[in-house]
């Protein structure tokens, strides 16, 4: 019984690593532009199909790919913010959400004429196999996309907080126009925050394909647990899509084996709202 | 403004007169799904056109007032008008459930606690063996009749009904934003606190204006019940749902009263158009081109499509 | 140093500004005063670059600065002061003041502004860690004017920066205003206190429904009937 | 029972910080009291308490008697106390007309009623000519007389205002003056925040002065412009060779 | 010119199920071609061009997209019958859209074939323009306790200990119901349900409750989402039970052989066709080539499916020898296809006077070796041996 509960926890905390890494970007450029990008787990799929297609027509094993899935996916997300999200920057939260929406159906119907409706799935990766750690398996593909999360947060926190962009970002999320007399070229910061926030959405694609099957609608349902994950966090908290990340894996798999599957994302709901009825803006908002 | 008045009555007549023009049932059934998102629409439009609490959740609403309409009906034989009445009456108790301590959370925090209960509510009809479950409910087919609300040879009295909820949800609406109520809405969406130090309860407020969505909503609910005949959770509580009743509102004019009117003459008709005639081979077409048609209007006309309908009018 | 020439500026299709021109030298105080509503802060926004002039030109340093962005300017050595704080709030006030000096790399430099700011408003340093949105009206005033000295301006933009401050402070700001000057700081002011301003300042514009009415030495536009008259109503 | 709104022993803490220690006065109704002290003395804070946006720490606020201290900001505003934040709050996306409507509505639920309200109040506040404009297109110094109306139109007994004379120059301060006198002589208690000592002094009935949290000093204003605490903390050393030049 | 019959085929064209839905439609459309064109097949109307009795009328299809949308099926059939004037209409694979297009059939008295809703309920609706050429889910769910009792009288395995797995939509609940059902009245002991929501991101917890139940058999229900992500966890968690045995669906999905790689051999799943069936019935490699030549995808349970109900329809119109919807009804009830005559290991096509339902229906039972499904059950059908147990992951 221990050891199923130990594998339990386990489980639920690689999830969790997982769901903090895809809502990582989210909870970034919603921090920086008080956008809600609803095309988010759109974005994943694009980087899944990626990774899914350097491994069939160049053989390249997801984690070689991953960089260059990274500068794609940052470009992708430069592109988006210039073409798509500068005309709305300063149209009322719902235009905004709108054009995510739009954007979020484009890029669906878009996988749906490239690549077909059809489920794909990398068979075979580096980081296939299991290792069994007395008597708990642990899937090396969670294992490596759960490396990733962290080492992803790591550089993310110290960008912003050590660096001088990190701090211009801050201050763009605050108050654009109070930024550009401070000498800063919103404009720049918003496109980057989208171009990180985008990448790292790609990073989260690429290690999520070592395990995950992919099709033009996959974005779906980690796109709704990463909206919970930057909201129960508290929005634009990077912090606290770490922790609301591995919470929210935690109460899911958890709740998911002691109670009933059926009501697994019932608990991780009802948890978000138990929390935010205490404290409203999140576990780290402000 | 004689003449939006002249417009507007000669609107209600063409939609009384279409089905005289228009046999098909095809086209009944478009208008008939129009003029249902465009009540739904007015519903979402008073929570979160006027008082700007953007929700997510309306399909709540949707589904209970369904659900109501049809456990009572199948259950208990109990008649759907009466289903509909407590339908409303189920949903706003939701409405006050939920929207009490949902109604202290701002902004996204709120929009997402509202996707949350809804997910949540149909979490609990996709297990609760009573209502059916997963399978959801078959409606018992009764005799063709107003008092049955069903009707087999034609859709007719389901357009007629559907038209009269309609100019009902406008009439709500316009006895709103011409009364206290829709300036106070429209203070709260404007700043909060500004409005709370000239003596208005927000949170009272804001409960009135979700009640009055949810029974909207719910009406709808009890229409599409009798309309389709069977209902699951899948179908009646879909977050789906809840973001195109938002589209809808937006694409014609947030905190307007036509404008999810015309978002609905609008969207629903995009939707239906572009799905059959580029849908069929599964390509992706369809969506590219509604994607692209979103992204532009909202580009284009973020304040939605309201404003031109309006010059044209006065 | 800063050339305004007969520039309109525009909110949507309204214009507020209409054929202003005036200019600063170096090392001089500039007083723009005039009533409620009569376009001052347009026209700082205009030169800071977060109103692009319709007609007209701006020039600072012999460049023509009309159509760059705000961004750019503040590269140049201008800096606003602007109305209504515009802080960053959730901010403390210690990141405030260092994006005051965002362009600058040089960490000591960074914290002689600072202490020099600090050394103005004291406060300021017990509360270098309080959110910018928690601080007092008039602490905020401070960090306002703080940080529009951390980025060493060659030229400061200051809109009305007395404004909510208690009067011994006011006194305060007005000797740090010729203080700076005096270490070489170009400085256009907008103040309400008319009187206040005219004295410190070397020359004065009159500013009326977006037109300049009159200008001069700060003495001479202190003594005309017009001053007086509209606005210290002896 | 002349005293409309009593400060009993009224404490506010924000974390290690007391920003109002034990601060009692009392109001009279239809009196003009002037609250002035340092930046960061706490008067917002004070302000605050008052119409319930902040919970007081300890003490009680009695108005006509009756103790306030828990009421929410919309029952204090029911029951007769207006208030005009510090940092404009205004609604930006609607009209001149409507801003001070929902005001009006306080009082007057029907919207022809209301209307007529709210025109003259605005009339009061010589917005006549600006119904239709947006809020937003208003300068700072409009939007916050546009605020003093809005809290005007709920029809209140007692106004708090805090700092609406910001930003004027003399002869407007003149004119806001003439308004808050007008707004005395029919029957409303204010309570003044003010740096604009031209503002206060001619025409406060009482002084009360904070310093760090504390009231330092209380009493009609000759009695605290020669007080030496308040000089010495607020007024500082120029401020009376200042008004001799003024005033000569 | 000829004449066209047309016929309204509405599946799931876009959204989430639309790899099936256009499955589903390349079925159709090979049955269609085949009853137009002239083929040396023994199958109805496939010699001669065209519906003979119907002056070698020619099928059209019209295709309809539901979305997985009851309304949409509902306001799609409308659309069909009375804008194209269809003549009949097929479809809709998923029950809950199946449920309300069918309503619409019967309002207007038009021919409603369903080819694979298998939602028990939908014939005891005893609708009078409904047909369902498929087995549902009840008999289904028997056949799995059949080949179970089969193989323990055959090899003497005890495989007596059963957990349920399934999604919890309609589909998977109603299978587990049934299950339940059967387990009892053959014997078998249950030792526990998981019931999970579709669509999940991991079902590691689910697999986790599997194993503390240790059950020698698992009867898993789900689609190709669930289908391949439980095969992933089932590995990544060392779950091997004696045997997978799958209920159809997302298992034998052309998609799920070609995701997983070797990690898809063994599973054992119920199926209502299979390609090796042809070394039994030659017949069926024809089609299933012709199928793979046009769409480049193997044919499958589903697409044979689609094909056989657009054949069965086709047969009627032609009997009826006219396109008046009472005549298609009434022929209809009169089908009577033998089983050599079908690409389905069915004992034919014979619909039940009162629900409509295809009494003839039968499942088999195939596993995936190689990478291929082969017939293993009924024996008399079976192409290769059954592996059994399921062999653990540790040895592959
Ligand atoms: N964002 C805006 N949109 C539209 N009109 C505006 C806007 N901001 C200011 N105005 C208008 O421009 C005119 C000039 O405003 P400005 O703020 O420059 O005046 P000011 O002299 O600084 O006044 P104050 O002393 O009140 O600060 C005013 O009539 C004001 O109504
Ligand atoms: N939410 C808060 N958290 C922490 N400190 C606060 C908070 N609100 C106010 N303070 C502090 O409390 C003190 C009193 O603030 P308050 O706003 O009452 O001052 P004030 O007298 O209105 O000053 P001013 O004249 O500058 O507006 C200030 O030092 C301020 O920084
Ligand atoms: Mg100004
Ligand atoms: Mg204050």
């Amino acid at each position: 019984m221990e050891g199923v509960l130990a594998q339990t926890l386990a489980s639920g905390l690689l999830i969790g690593f997982v769901y903090a890494l895809v809502a990582v970007g989210l909870t970034m450029i919603f921090g920086v532009m008080d956008i809600v990008n609803f095309a988010h787990g759109e974005y994943l799929m694009i980087s899944m199909y990626f990774s899914y297609w350097f491994f069939i027509l160049f053989g390249m094993d997801p984690l070689y790919s991953l960089p260059a899935i990274t500068l794609i996916m940052f470009g992708i997300g430069i592109i988006t913010y210039y073409i798509a999200i500068r005309p709305i920057i300063n149209a009322p939260m719902l235009s905004q959400i709108f054009v995510t929406f739009g954007l979020l159906i484009f890029l669906r119907g878009v996988a749906q004429f490239l690549w077909k409706v059809d489920y794909r799935m990398i068979p075979e990766t580096l980081a296939s196999g299991n290792i069994n750690l007395a008597g708990i398996y642990i899937g090396r593909p969670q294992l490596v996309a759960a490396v990733g999360a962290i080492l992803c947060y790591g550089v993310i926190l110290w960008f912003l907080k050590n660096t001088k962009t990190g701090m211009a970002l801050e201050a763009v999320a605050e108050d654009k126009e109070a930024a550009r007399l401070m000498g800063i070229n919103s404009n720049r910061m918003f496109a980057l925050s989208w171009g990180i926030g985008i990448a790292t959405v790609g990073i989260a694609g690429v290690l999520l394909s070592t395990f995950f099957y992919v099709f033009p609608e996959v974005g779906g349902a980690f796109c709704l647990i990463a909206f919970v994950v930057v909201a129960l966090g508290g929005f634009g908290s990077v912090v606290g899509a770490f922790l609301a990340g591995i919470i929210v894996g935690l109460v899911e798999v958890v709740s998911g084996y002691l109670i009933d599957p059926s009501f697994k994302f019932m608990f991780v709901l009802a948890l978000y709202l138990a929390v935010v009825f205490i404290r409203p803006q999140g576990l780290m908002g402000k | 403004m004689k003449k939006g008045l002249v417009i507007l009555l000669v609107f209600f007549a063409a939609l009384v007169i279409y089905p005289f023009i228009f046999k098909n049932p095809f086209p009944r059934h478009l208008l008939i799904m129009i003029m249902l998102y465009g009540t739904m629409g007015i519903g979402w439009n008073i929570i979160g056109g006027y008082a700007g609490q953007v929700s997510f959740g309306n399909a709540a609403f949707f589904g209970v007032g369904a659900y109501t309409t049809a456990i009572l009906l199948s259950k208990y034989g109990i008649n759907p008008w009466i289903g509909m009445l407590l339908g409303c009456f189920f949903s706003s108790l939701v409405a006050v459930i939920v929207g009490y301590p949902c109604f202290r959370l701002r902004g996204h925090y709120f929009a997402i606690a509202t996707i949350a209960v809804g997910e949540i509510v149909q979490i609990l009809f996709t297990n609760w063996e009573y209502a059916g479950a997963a399978v959801g409910i078959y409606i018992p087919i009764l005799e063709e009749s107003f008092f049955n609300f069903q009707f087999h040879t034609t859709k007719l009295p389901y357009y007629y009904i559907v038209l009269a909820m309609l100019a009902f949800a406008l009439l709500v609406c316009y006895a709103v934003e011409k009364s206290r109520l829709g300036y106070y809405f429209r203070a709260i969406k404007d700043d909060p606190e500004g409005a709370r130090s000239l003596g208005i309860n927000i949170q009272n407020y804001k409960l009135v204006a979700f009640i009055l969505s949810a029974i909207l909503t719910s009406v709808c609910g009890t229409f599409y019940a009798m309309y389709v005949l069977y209902i699951h959770p899948a179908n009646t509580i879909d977050l789906w749902l809840s973001i195109h009743l938002c589209i809808i509102a937006l694409i014609g004019g947030l905190g307007k009263i036509f404008g999810p009117v015309i978002g609905a003459f609008i969207f629903i008709p995009l939707t239906e158009f572009t799905r059959v005639y580029l849908g069929s081979e599964g390509q992706g077409i369809d969506l590219i081109i509604y994607a692209l048609i979103i992204i532009l209007l909202a580009t284009l006309r973020p304040q939605g499509l309201w404003g031109i309908f309006a010059k044209s009018s006065s | 140093m800063l050339n305004v020439e007969k520039i309109q500026l525009k909110y949507g299709n309204i214009p507020v500004i209409h054929d202003v021109t005036f200019r600063v030298e170096k090392g001089e105080i500039v007083a723009l005063v005039g009533g409620n509503g009569n376009g001052k802060s347009s026209i700082l926004r205009g030169v800071a670059g977060l109103l692009t002039p319709s007609l007209g030109t701006v020039s600072f340093e012999g460049r023509d600065i009309t159509k760059t962005q705000a961004f750019d300017i503040v590269s140049l050595g201008i800096s606003l002061v602007p109305e209504g704080r515009r802080l960053f709030p959730s901010l403390s006030v210690y990141k405030n003041l260092r994006l005051g000096a965002y362009l600058t790399d040089d960490g000591k430099e960074i914290e002689k502004r600072m202490d020099y700011v600090y050394s103005i408003f004291p406060t300021l340093k017990e509360r270098k860690d309080q959110r910018a949105s928690t601080l007092s009206g008039g602490e905020q005033q401070m960090v306002a004017i703080g940080r529009g000295l951390m980025s060493q301006p060659k030229l400061l933009l200051l809109d009305e920066p007395s404004w909510g401050i208690a009067p011994k402070l006011v006194d305060k700001i007005f000797e740090v205003i010729r203080e700076i000057r005096n270490n070489g700081v170009t400085i256009l002011l907008v103040e309400q206190d008319v009187q206040e301003a005219l004295e410190a300042c070397d020359r004065a514009y009159v500013i009326q429904t977006g037109r300049v009415v009159m200008e001069g030495t700060g003495r001479d536009v202190l003594n005309s009937e017009l001053i007086q008259k509209a606005f210290l109503g002896l | 029972m002349n005293e409309i709104l009593v400060i009993d022993n009224v404490t506010k803490r924000f974390g290690g910080l007391i920003a109002n220690s034990n601060i009692s006065f009392a109001v009279e109704r239809g009196k003009i009291i002037g609250l002035i002290g340092p930046n960061g003395a706490g008067k917002t804070t004070l302000f605050n308490c008052i119409s319930c946006y902040y919970s007081a720490d300890g003490g009680k606020i009695l108005y006509e008697g009756k103790d306030i201290t828990r009421e929410t900001p919309d029952g204090i505003c029911r029951m007769g106390i207006g208030q005009t934040f510090q940092i404009v709050r205004i609604f930006r996306e609607m009209t001149v007309l409507e801003n001070i409507m929902i005001g009006a509505f306080l009082r007057n639920p029907g919207r022809k009623k209301a209307e007529e309200k709210a025109s003259e109040v605005a009339a009061l506040f010589g917005f006549s000519e600006k119904l239709d404009l947006k809020a937003s297109s208003l300068t700072i110094s409009e939007q916050k007389r546009l605020e003093v109306a809005r809290a005007m139109a709920t029809g209140p007994k007692v106004l708090l205002l805090d700092e609406m004379m910001a930003g004027l120059n003399i002869h407007e301060i003149r004119e806001a003056i003439d308004l808050v006198l007008k707004l005395r002589e029919s029957g409303i208690t204010l309570i003044l925040v003010e740096h604009v000592m031209e503002g206060v002094m001619p025409i406060a009935d009482k002084v009360v002065v904070l310093d760090d949290g504390e009231k330092i000093a209380e009493g009609t204003p000759d009695e605290v412009v020669y007080n030496d605490r308040v000089i010495q903390a607020y007024f500082g050393d120029k401020y009376h060779a200042k008004r001799r030049k003024n005033t000569a | 010119a000829q004449e066209e019959i047309k016929i309204g085929v509405i599946y799931p064209l876009t959204g989430p199920l639309a790899s099936t839905g256009q499955v589903l439609l390349e079925g159709v459309k090979l049955a269609a071609e085949i009853v137009n064109g002239n083929y040396n097949l023994n199958m109805p109307l496939a010699k001669g061009e065209g519906l003979p009795k119907l002056k070698g009328a020619k099928i059209k299809i019209i295709p309809g997209d539901h979305q997985g949308k009851p309304e949409v099926g509902m306001a799609e059939a409308e659309r069909l019958i009375t804008q194209e004037k269809v003549v009949a209409i097929l479809g809709c694979y998923n029950s809950s859209v199946t449920a309300t297009a069918s309503q619409a059939t019967e309002r207007y008295g038009i021919p409603f074939v369903n080819e694979s809703s298998t939602s028990p309920t939908l014939t005891d609706r005893g609708f009078k323009w409904f047909f369902r050429t498929t087995p549902h889910d009840g008999l289904f769910s028997e056949n799995f306790f059949m080949f179970l009792r089969d193989l323990s009288k055959k090899k003497k395995v005890g495989a007596n200990t059963i957990a349920l797995f399934a999604e919890n939509t309609l589909f998977g609940s109603d299978s587990v119901k049934y299950q339940t059902k059967y387990a009892e009245k053959y014997g078998f002991k249950l030792v526990g349900t998981v019931l999970y929501p579709a669509k999940s991101t991991q079902l590691t917890s689910e697999v986790q409750k599997l194993k503390g139940m240790n059950p020698k058999v698992v009867m898993q229900t789900a689609y190709i989402a669930d289908a391949i992500l439980s095969m992933k966890t089932y590995r990544e968690l060392n779950f091997a039970p004696e045997a997978i045995l799958a209920n159809d669906a997302g298992f034998i999905d052309p998609e799920f052989v070609k995701s997983l790689g070797k990690d898809a051999n063994y599973i054992l799943s119920r199926e209502v066709w299979a390609k090796d069936l042809a070394k039994k019935k030659p017949m069926i490699k024809i089609v299933a080539d012709m199928f793979e030549k046009r769409t480049g995808k193997h044919m499958d349970g589903t697409s044979s499916r689609a094909f056989t109900a657009m054949i069965v329809l086709a047969d009627a119109i032609n009997r009826a020898g006219s396109t008046e919807p009472a005549k298609i009804q009434e022929a209809l009830l009169k089908t009577n296809i033998k089983a050599d005559q079908l690409v389905m290991p069915w004992d034919g096509v014979k619909f039940d006077p009162k629900t409509h339902q295809n009494m003839l229906g039968k499942g088999i039972i195939v596993q995936v070796q190689n990478g291929e499904y082969v017939t293993v059950w009924p024996f008399n059908l079976a192409t290769k041996q059954i592996v059994w147990p399921f062999p653990k992951w540790e040895g592959r």
